[in-house]
């Protein structure tokens, strides 16, 4: 399904490993089964032959790493970047969260990643193997006699669904062409949700949150995440936990966490993928965007460098917090 | 005169122009090079808009004389935008004569193989807004 | 642990009246911390303050609440008792039972129980109070003022008169700014040179001024009562000290053709040159674009008649640095450009002028030496038409003109219609109008004066648009009173263009990170209460660099602005406000949140070093706050993702700590 | 009429230069509200982090209503101006998660409107009253 | 052997509630099972296991410990224990069973945890042998059979039954109460599943993978293996793998202020976070790679030197299904233990 291959990559790495260019290569490190990619940090070319894919799953977002990685490594690391990933790696920047000096994008394009839950249901449990054939994803079980043949389309992780971008907005090197922001049906489920009733509303969330386990995954893999000390880790802060006691520090935890990126978050959906609970918390930074959007106009953050962030900023003709419902669609 | 404020909502939304926002300084009448023609005038098509006295616009013949050359919308300091006013006051003529609301399905109707699609998409914009 | 005092106050029957202070005094006995308890008719009394003194020191207090009238009435007071106590001032909190409690609540059981528990919030908070110091920082006795036009000339002025040495930072070769290129002055008709002038020759011969004309500067670091600033003088490859102001290079030098900045364009200059013969510092400069010598090496001229010696093409920028205890912004406005205004046909005809051109052109000291002649063919206009707000009060065109009023261009063409009338009897004066503001001392008598004695012809109305056709200019133009459209053909066409602030004070607002408004005028720290002070302590507004201004208002606001820098200056030390933002640099991420949310400029960044948990070194970028420049509002304390950030006397935990005290 | 026993408990977070004038304003005036009504004071509406918000409804709170200066009269010429774009979005954000918009207000009152405070208080008070206790933002360990 | 119709499953599930709470795996609305209380009508999950383990029951993500009532300036201790009730946690697979054995040589050896103990008394354990394995499995390198599950009760599910057979005094005391559902049967449908069982566990590609270099005495060969840096490189530090883990029993005790008094409660921690264990000094382990070690090595090595061999880890896969960046103990163990299960 990715129109660019692994040994395209290994390629463009191996050649600037060659001339010196970078000392080390952040990329993805095969797993078990073919799904369970780890990012991994790659030396040589020879490693990369060895240890080195590139397929459907690799959805996480590497951005986040350059913050701690470039402050060890020697020379400069080559980060392969996504378009959506390249917009955490501007907001980085724009935070001063690391050197860009110290950093070689290699631009990659994405045709969107799979979601091996959706694989799995329809597949079923028992993957011995998993591939890909142009468009489609084999899985062989060891439940099933023949491969399960499956259309990527089908089985795209969400945020994949609701691509905002095929554009790469930062780059060294970019492979392939050049791509656009595209238009998504992104907030379509905030507006869903807009629209039922506050018990509706409140309901939804009591059930999503109190699924919550407090793990800190969305909060360790976002991007826009990088405190030195998180509140939620700061006995000073007030707001310190470390587990959902009840359904208020389920509701104080996602609420704060969202409000802390608001305005930052660049939407790359780490938080949904990695919950491993299957929290839409997404949702919750999506409803900021769109918010965001409605009421101090377009803002996508990390579309470029320094930027300011609609909630340090402002305007004198800004709407009252009075007036955010008003004419909003909803039922009574 | 009876002031007529549905008709005036209907006329602001339809040209998308706020009234209110005129000064009244007088250059798009400076402008108009069809002022002599008319009985009323820009500035006064903005005015009367603006305090709901439409009918008399509706029954004069400065609908007809305004050159759509939208000098005065370009020169207009406060992007009031005159001539989409009288724009929108001649279609409420052009409404009222029964002319109006030109559908999708009238088109096969009234469709010659000859017929330009600029017309079309014109006869639309003027029929259906 | 604190050891808390409480002192309930009666204020006679004011608090005792609907709250049962006995009750609030006892029941707030047992709060943690508490040691002390006691309430009184009159705590803000003499005996009052005594009993809290005897207090601290009988029971060892180190915190003090005061349940009384708002602390907006004495919080001062009890500050300067627990002072007088030995304690720390910052040590007190006034919960506020009177104004917020028994003033506005009837029932004498539910104003108790609130009383209570205002009185546990504030000992909640107390608990959590630590001694705060405000900072003190040095001032340096000097001041800096940017702009040598009437505004910064008269601040100058005034600043050194109270004894202060001032630096006057000037970008043209003469100071003078904008009145030096005026004729007359509204409403009182006086000449521009006349009385600017002389002012002009205070400032060069005050020996607590320092003129740096031709300079700019480039570099402002350090914040109120030490800024420290680079200012580069521009080479004019004259010696300005050995210069006699002769004149006698100008008369020899063989580059004629230069337009001449001071006269609009509408004459020519040398390529050395002194703008007008009153220029101070008089002195010649040498336009190193225009001098062959400097560009091929080839003239010398002027070197040769120098008697003095002057001369010296080998100059170089100078580069001073200096550091000042106020600054004061008098970067003034320019006339916005006509060019996009094709409709005025300012590009396409000579004859259509700016009001500033009209000004040089009637003056005497002007390219035609006052006479009133078309700038086309040099003959004398019979009809001439003024256009008001061209450029103001426009919306729709951002690229073109400026939202606001520019508010003196009412009066100015009011006097030049006036002075054309008075001078040219012979003339036919139109002014087309939008409204006709005239607020101001003998301002609307001036303009009626322009209409009733002097005969101009006031048009309410605009121009449309204007054709030069052969020698006239085609003006188009509504009437509205008389709803018609008028055909003129005139001579000359005067176009009262929108002003805006000077190009240079943007990158200036950004040196002194002082706030400007989106039209780059600079933000006044309260519209109304601090109308001539920058948000930025330190930075003051003098002129039309704060909004459009007449002179008697530009003057009036530059004594102001002086009488503020004086009063800052006169001081040895600031004390600072101690309730100030502090960044934990542990849990500082360097993410800059805080620093965009500042309106003062107060936090910078530094890179530090930190020795991390697992014994390695890292090189961090935190937040540093200045205490001298924050005025504590908080606002970095909510941007801040991390919680690094907080604020004295309203720390998280204490402000948490009255909510959770409140809602208990 | 019918009075119900329930008392709503409000927290008013008032910025020190405009609100917190106001509510002394309105005290000297003695323009009654309900003593329901609890003020805090803070320098700036904008040192009002959304924690104390939802601190508040955890401890108990039922309604939360932060005053400042009006837009353009900040003391610190542009805090009230952060105020509104965050609790323009916070509360946005709660009503998304189901919390009743009538438990949060922003109000603009200067130091010279006591009235306008006592009003706004009464008003408030009235309306949170209304819906009773918080029930969807409690924190059931911090009941008596 | 006893044997229930899946017909009759529901009826059998009414019979258990009459006089304990029944919790079993309920299917998410987004696709994952859970534990659950089991009412009338709701369904029981084909689930082949829950993305959290049964081991909540027993050691709850927070438990209150006691509080204190404060007044001014008195305090007052509260006891907040109770006696449990009887509960039963039904269709915990065979991994999640061994978990219990795990945690009880925690808990339940001196000093013993009360809190723990009460409701592993009061808990009644009905297994669930696991038909259809996933690619994550691999309890069987950890000596558990998936066919053989143990606890108070031991099931079996077929195409048409469900067979049970009690373990211990309480799984008796069990099934003798809903005789009125069950009937005698043979051994024949549970042997026959038993071996497809085997059939199917020789596939799993996890089968082979060895524990040899793992147990107890092998800190110093395995503590300072050069692996571990590239292995943690990429951990991002959060407790995914330890609160979905069964055998993860480290907590940290906490106050939390009400206004009134305090609740003294204690909540899962995680050995990934990096305030784990801090003390006054600060952290003992500074770096993600050491705390992602003390994981590992914890389950490998350290815990099995104390409990007689026993590992820390019964291989149900959790881990691997959920990290975000798939690092997990199988990595671990090849890396570390020198790829052997290749």
């Amino acid at each position: 399904m990715q129109k660019i291959t692994r040994e395209q990559l290994i390629d463009q790495a191996s050649e600037l490993l060659a001339n010196g260019t970078v000392s080390t290569v952040l990329g993805w490190g095969a797993g078990e089964f073919g799904y369970d990619v780890t990012p991994t940090l790659f030396k040589t070319a020879e490693e990369m032959q060895n240890g080195f894919v590139f397929n459907d799953f690799c959805g996480a977002n590497f951005s986040k790493y350059l913050v701690s990685k470039t402050k060890t490594l020697e020379g400069k690391l080559l980060v392969f970047l996504k378009p959506c990933d390249t917009y955490s790696f501007n907001q980085l920047l724009t935070e001063h969260r690391f050197d860009r000096e110290k950093v070689y994008v290699v631009g990659i394009p994405c045709e969107g990643m799979a979601d091996i839950a959706k694989v799995k249901e329809i597949s079923g449990e028992g993957i011995s193997s998993i591939a890909s054939d142009g468009d489609r994803i084999v899985v062989t079980t060891l439940y099933a006699d023949a491969p399960v043949k499956i259309d990527a389309r089908n089985v795209l992780a969400e945020r994949c669904i609701h691509c905002k971008s095929k554009k790469h907005v930062a780059y060294d090197t970019l492979l392939g062409e050049e791509g656009d922001v595209v238009a998504s049906a992104r907030f379509d489920e905030v507006t869903r949700l807009e629209s039922m009733t506050p018990d509706e509303r409140f309901a939804f969330w009591q059930n999503e949150l109190s699924k919550c386990i407090r793990c800190n995954a969305c909060r360790d893999a976002c991007p826009a995440c990088t405190c030195e000390t998180c509140v939620f880790d700061n006995p000073k802060s007030g707001v310190e936990n470390k587990s959902p006691s009840n359904s208020f520090e389920e509701q104080m935890f996602h609420i704060i966490r969202a409000f802390h990126v608001a305005g930052r978050c660049t939407d790359c959906g780490e938080c949904a993928r990695v919950c491993p609970q299957n929290i839409p918390l997404h949702l919750l930074n999506r409803k900021f965007i769109k918010d965001i959007n409605t009421f101090y106009g377009e803002y996508q953050a990390g579309a470029e460098v320094g930027s300011r962030s609609p909630l340090t900023d402002y305007t004198t003709e800004d709407l009252e917090p009075s007036e955010i419902f008003v004419g909003r669609n909803e039922h009574a | 005169m009876k002031h007529n404020n549905d008709l005036r909502e209907e006329i602001l939304r339809m040209s998308g122009v706020d009234t209110a926002k005129c000064m009244k300084c007088g250059k798009c009448s400076a402008t108009c090079p069809a002022y002599d023609e008319m009985e009323y005038h820009p500035h006064q098509f903005v005015g009367m808009v603006e305090i709901g006295e439409i009918e008399p616009l509706l029954s004069s013949e400065s609908l007809y004389k305004c050159l759509s050359c939208f000098a005065c919308v370009d020169r207009c300091p406060r992007g009031v935008a005159p001539a989409k006013v009288v724009e929108a006051v001649r279609l409420t003529a052009i409404r009222r004569q029964g002319a109006n609301h030109m559908t999708a399905n009238d088109v096969p109707l009234i469709l010659e193989t000859d017929t330009p699609p600029q017309l079309l998409v014109s006869a639309f914009r003027k029929y259906t807004k | 642990m604190q050891r808390v005092g409480v002192f309930v106050c009666w204020c006679g029957s004011n608090i005792a009246g609907t709250v049962d202070v006995q009750a609030v005094s006892e029941a707030l006995k047992n709060e943690p911390g508490v040691v002390f308890s006691a309430n009184y008719q009159y705590m803000c009394s003499q005996a009052g303050q005594e009993m809290i003194k005897t207090a601290v020191k009988e029971h060892h207090l180190t915190g003090i609440v005061v349940c009384s009238c708002s602390p907006r009435m004495h919080e001062a007071t009890f500050r300067k008792t627990a002072v007088a106590a030995g304690l720390n001032p910052y040590m007190v909190e006034i919960a506020n039972i009177r104004e917020q409690c028994s003033w506005v609540h009837k029932d004498v059981t539910a104003g108790t129980e609130k009383a209570i528990i205002l009185g546990k919030a504030a000992i909640a908070k107390v608990n959590l109070n630590t001694p705060l110091t405000p900072g003190e920082s040095p001032v340096t006795k000097r001041a800096l003022v940017i702009g040598g036009g009437i505004a910064g000339i008269q601040t100058a002025l005034d600043i050194a008169d109270a004894g202060f040495p001032v630096d006057v930072v000037e970008k043209q070769p003469t100071i003078g700014g904008k009145m030096a290129q005026l004729d007359k002055t509204f409403p009182t008709l006086d000449c521009a040179a006349c009385i600017l002038t002389p002012k002009m020759v205070d400032v060069a011969q005050n020996d607590k001024i320092r003129i740096f004309s031709y300079s700019e500067v480039t570099d402002v670091r350090g914040f109120v009562g030490n800024f420290d600033v680079t200012i580069k003088k521009k080479a004019r490859f004259v010696k300005e000290d050995v210069c006699t102001g002769c004149g006698a290079c100008v008369e020899k030098c063989p580059m004629k053709k230069i337009p001449n900045e001071f006269n609009l364009g509408m004459d020519n200059r040398h390529a050395i040159y002194i703008p007008f013969a009153q220029a101070v510092p008089k002195v010649a400069t040498i336009d190193p674009d225009a001098c062959n010598m400097l560009k091929n090496g080839k003239c010398g001229i002027c070197s040769k008649v120098c008697a003095a010696g002057a001369i010296d093409y080998k100059q170089k920028d100078e580069i001073i640095e200096e550091t000042y205890g106020a600054i004061v912004v008098a970067t003034g406005f320019n006339p916005i450009s006509m060019e996009k205004f094709d409709e005025y046909a300012y590009s396409q005809s000579k004859d259509v002028i700016t009001s500033l051109e009209f000004e040089r052109l009637t003056n005497a000291a002007g390219p035609t030496a006052g006479m009133l002649v078309r700038p086309s063919d040099g003959k004398h206009p019979h009809t001439l038409v003024f256009v008001q707000c061209v450029g103001s009060r426009c919306e729709s065109c951002a690229e073109k003109g400026k939202e606001y009023c520019s508010k003196i261009c009412c009066m100015y063409t009011a006097k030049h219609a006036m002075l054309t009338r008075d001078k040219y009897p012979d003339t036919e004066v139109y002014v087309f109008y939008v409204d006709v503001r005239t607020p101001g001392k003998n301002f609307d008598e001036f303009y009626r004066r322009a209409v009733e004695e002097y005969g101009v012809k006031y048009v309410k109305g605009m121009v449309g648009k204007i054709v030069p056709e052969g020698d006239k200019l085609k003006v188009q133009a509504s009437d509205l009173i008389a709803n018609k459209q008028l055909h003129l053909d005139a001579d000359l066409v005067v176009l009262a263009a929108a002003i805006e602030p000077d190009h240079s004070a943007r990158p200036l607002a950004t040196m002194l990170t002082a706030s400007m408004d989106t039209n780059d005028f600079f933000t006044e720290a309260h519209p109304k209460l601090r109308p001539v002070e920058s948000p930025t302590a330190g930075v003051f507004l003098s002129g039309t660099c704060q909004g459009p201004k007449d002179i008697p208002e530009t003057v009036s606001q530059a004594g102001a602005a002086a009488s503020k820098v004086i009063g800052l200056l006169v001081k040895d030390k600031l004390t600072g406000n101690p309730c100030v933002a502090i960044a934990n640099e542990l849990t500082c991420n360097g993410c800059s949140s805080c620093e965009r949310v500042c309106p003062y400029g107060a936090i910078s960044y530094l890179d530090k070093e930190f020795r991390m948990p697992d014994r390695t070194t890292k090189i961090r970028r935190v937040a540093s706050v200045n205490p001298a420049v924050c005025q504590g509002c908080g606002a970095c304390t909510v941007a801040c993702p991390s919680g690094a950030m907080d604020l004295n006397g309203f720390m998280n935990n204490q402000i948490m700590a009255e909510v959770d005290a409140i809602c208990k | 009429m019918q009075v119900t026993e329930y008392k709503p408990l409000i927290v008013a977070f008032c910025c020190n230069w405009c609100s917190y004038a106001g509510a002394d304003l309105a005290g000297n005036n003695r323009l009654a509200y309900p003593a329901d009504v609890k003020i805090i004071r803070v320098p700036c509406s904008c040192r009002v982090n959304p924690t104390f918000i939802l601190r508040a409804f955890q401890r108990g709170a039922d309604g939360v209503i932060i005053c400042g200066c009006h837009p353009g009269d900040c003391h610190y010429t542009s805090g009230n101006y952060y105020t509104r774009r965050r609790m323009a979005t916070l509360f946005s954000m709660l009503d998304f998660l189901g919390i009743e918009r009538e438990r949060t207000r922003v109000e603009w009152v200067s130091a010279a409107e006591g009235a306008k405070f006592a009003a706004t208080m009464n008003e408030f008070a009235q309306k949170v009253a209304a819906l009773g206790e918080n029930k969807r933002l409690e924190d059931l360990r911090c009941k008596k | 052997m006893l044997k229930c119709s899946l017909d009759n499953v529901q009826t059998l599930f009414a019979e258990i509630a009459k006089e304990a709470k029944l919790y079993l795996p309920i299917d998410n609305a987004d696709g994952t099972a859970v534990f659950g209380e089991w009412s009338r009508g709701v369904a029981w999950s084909n689930a082949l296991n829950t993305a959290k383990s049964p081991k909540d029951f027993f050691f709850p993500q927070t438990e209150d410990l006691m509080r204190f009532r404060t007044e001014g300036k008195k305090i007052e201790v509260i006891d907040v224990r109770r006696e449990s009730d009887d509960f039963v946690v039904f269709g915990v697979r065979a991994c999640d069973v061994k978990s219990f054995d795990v945690l009880d040589r925690v808990f339940l050896s001196e000093p013993c945890d009360s809190f723990y103990a009460e409701k592993r008394a009061h808990g009644i354990i009905v297994s669930l042998a696991c038909t259809r394995p996933a690619e994550t499995c691999f309890c069987g390198i950890f000596g558990i059979h998936a066919a053989e599950p143990a606890g108070d009760v031991s099931a079996w599910k077929t195409e048409d039954a469900l067979y049970l057979r009690a373990n211990t005094e309480k799984g008796t005391a069990l099934v003798a109460r809903l005789s009125s559902v069950l009937e005698e049967c043979s051994d024949d449908a549970v042997n026959a599943q038993k071996e497809s069982i085997a059939k199917i566990m020789n596939k799993l590609p996890l089968k082979d993978l060895s524990t040899e270099a793992f147990g107890g005495g092998k800190t110093q060969d395995l503590f300072h293996s050069p692996a571990w840096d590239a292995l943690s490189s990429a951990c991002l530090g959060c407790g995914t793998c330890t609160f979905v883990c069964p055998t993860c029993q480290c907590y940290d005790i906490k106050d939390f202020n009400t206004g009134n008094g305090v609740i003294r409660y204690r909540c899962w921690d995680s050995c990934m976070y990096s305030e784990f264990t801090k003390m006054a000094h600060g952290n003992n382990r500074l770096t993600q790679k050491e705390r992602f070690r003390q994981r590992f090595m914890h389950k490998l090595v350290y815990y099995p030197e104390n409990n007689d061999g026993l590992f820390g880890c019964v291989g149900c896969g959790r881990c691997l299904a959920k990290c975000p960046i798939s690092m997990n103990i199988v990595k671990v163990m090849k890396q570390i233990g020198g790829n052997k299960g290749e």
